[in-house]
């Protein structure tokens, strides 16, 4: 149930994740782009985690907008934008009532006006829509969380550095999908998500 | 005057690359107002939402033509727009090329409507 | 390798331009020559063959892929060319879109006549 | 005619007038361009001032690849770089022995293979191009080199700077082509060209 304890063991989770996974999400990010991925989270995970040691009393609502405007503001690269759009787009939508699959969608409608990526553009929304899916038809697990994000290993990139060279790709998960997987896993964790 | 409602605002990844471009377009619109930014909030490549709001928010012309590098320069931008007053017109336009020759039009008080027109030209993304 | 063979100059009016576009296109390529030459000889807003020329001879590729920001930068690199044993590919390519684009894929390895496809849709000059 | 003596007269005589007339070249190309088509100028023509003083042995061809170098090297901007290749190919088409109309027709040359200007572009292609054709005519005088610089204002500008705005520049003179007329006045009152 998505309560203001699980949003903020949701959010803890995510940021943790982040900061155990800095190192692979860079080394994904190497073989496409910059290789900064991990580093850029990382600034926006750790910025985060700062504000909600000290808050005690935000609700949901509140929460994702302060992780919102942290990632916006903390992250630099496109991810950091991409996910805190995401996050303040939920914020306003837990602030009018919706449930958890109103919520996904309000991000993904976030991530897709700012970044303007289509499915198998291999980009975190190759894991957002599906996962988006899987709590529509109450099938979300850890498995298939992570076949969506190893489907990116397919895709050839369109957007971002990663699309100069979008041939040479095939073979590599994208690192967005990664950082994503962890963000859906610590939802699942979390125990924001019930069947 | 043209030059009191329309501004130009450029951003990239690089603080020098921003910089070093209205330095160009200084020199053919003197009385245009050029503002850049660019860089990471540590000053390394990236950039940063919080200063290209800052440097919008400085400008005193109500339209804002804006530049930028690369893709996520651009949702910057798009973020950015979303959250001001002004004017925000992003242009999909070649970064030196399109702000150079918005610069010279602007400076030589070219209608909007003509710029546009001419800028199309300059759409590489 | 083609880092070998190939490597980018990029001439601009302004030093810090110039500069600012290799400091990104390095982040991305670090295993090819990017040279980056800008200013006229008292560092001014301009152009300088002199520049230009010991920019090319101090490169150790044979082959050169050259980008400009505008016209009399170009002008300077056509004389050049004349003059210099090296193979000097004048890019007509956006100046910072068209570098970029060859910068990481020179890094990848890319095949020279795939480089040239793609680049040709950033021609805009 | 043509001789080292002329040569040099003619290009002491090009230079005089570029540093009598530099702040009329400025004000010229502050309309269509940057306001330095003077200062671009003066710099060659002086760099050229110094060498010519201290060269007492060279032949015409020495004199014309020591201009080249000299605006090539010294003036910045298009012109210098346009007169420079000029001068240039101009020296070679002396080496080979070719007549006042030769040369000229070398020049031009080289000045459309670096700069692909064509007619009525609005640049010192329309006074270089028309001066030539009157050379061969027998018919250049300093009255017609005026009339072709000032045949400029009605053109539209294609190239450089002032290719954007070219539709507000009606009326005015283009820079590159009034130090041209310069140049030809020079070769007029020096004595190259004799009908
Ligand atoms: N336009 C876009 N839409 C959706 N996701 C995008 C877009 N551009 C980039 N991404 C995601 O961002 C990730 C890269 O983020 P990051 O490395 O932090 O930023 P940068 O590319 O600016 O260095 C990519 O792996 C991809 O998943
Ligand atoms: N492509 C070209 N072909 C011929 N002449 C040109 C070209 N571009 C510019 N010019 C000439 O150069 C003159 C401007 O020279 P100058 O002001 O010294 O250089 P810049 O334009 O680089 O500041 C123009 O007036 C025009 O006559
Ligand atoms: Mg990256
Ligand atoms: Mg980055
Ligand atoms: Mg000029
Ligand atoms: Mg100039």
């Amino acid at each position: 149930m998505l309560t203001v304890e699980t949003t903020k063991t949701w959010l803890s989770l995510f940021i943790e994740k982040l900061e155990m996974n800095e190192k692979y999400l860079n080394t994904l990010d190497e073989s496409i782009g910059d290789g900064d991925h991990g580093a850029n989270m990382l600034r926006g995970a750790q910025y985060l985690k700062a504000k909600l040691a000290e808050d005690t009393q935000s609700g949901s609502a509140e929460l994702f907008r302060m992780a919102g405007m942290s990632f916006i503001q903390k992250t630099g690269g496109a991810a950091g934008l991409l996910y805190g759009q995401a996050f303040l787009h939920m914020s306003q939508s837990l602030q009018e009532g919706d449930d958890l699959l109103g919520i996904l969608a309000s991000g993904l409608e976030g991530i897709k006006k700012v970044g303007q990526a289509e499915l198998r553009e291999k980009t975190l929304v190759d894991v957002w829509i599906p996962v988006t899916e899987d709590v529509r038809n109450k099938r979300l697990t850890l498995d298939r969380i992570n076949e969506h994000v190893i489907s990116t290993k397919d895709f050839k990139a369109k957007k971002g550095r990663a699309a100069y060279v979008s041939e040479q790709l095939n073979g590599h998960v994208d690192p967005g999908a990664a950082s994503c997987g962890y963000f859906f896993e610590a939802m699942l964790e979390a125990g924001v998500y019930d069947e | 005057m043209m030059s009191e409602q329309y501004g130009i605002l450029l951003v990239s990844h690089v603080t020098e690359l921003a910089d070093g471009l209205a330095r160009l377009l200084k020199q053919v619109a003197q009385d245009i107002t050029v503002k850049a930014v660019g860089g990471a909030v540590d000053g390394g490549i990236g950039t940063s939402f919080d200063k290209v709001m800052a440097a919008l928010e400085e400008m005193e012309e109500p339209d804002v033509l804006a530049f930028y590098d690369l893709g996520s320069a651009k949702m910057n931008l798009k973020l950015v727009s979303e959250m001001t007053d002004k004017k925000l017109i992003i242009c999909d336009a070649a970064f030196v090329e399109g702000a150079y020759l918005v610069a010279v039009l602007l400076q030589a008080d070219t209608p909007f409507e003509k710029i546009r027109e001419q800028l199309q030209e300059l759409y590489v993304k």
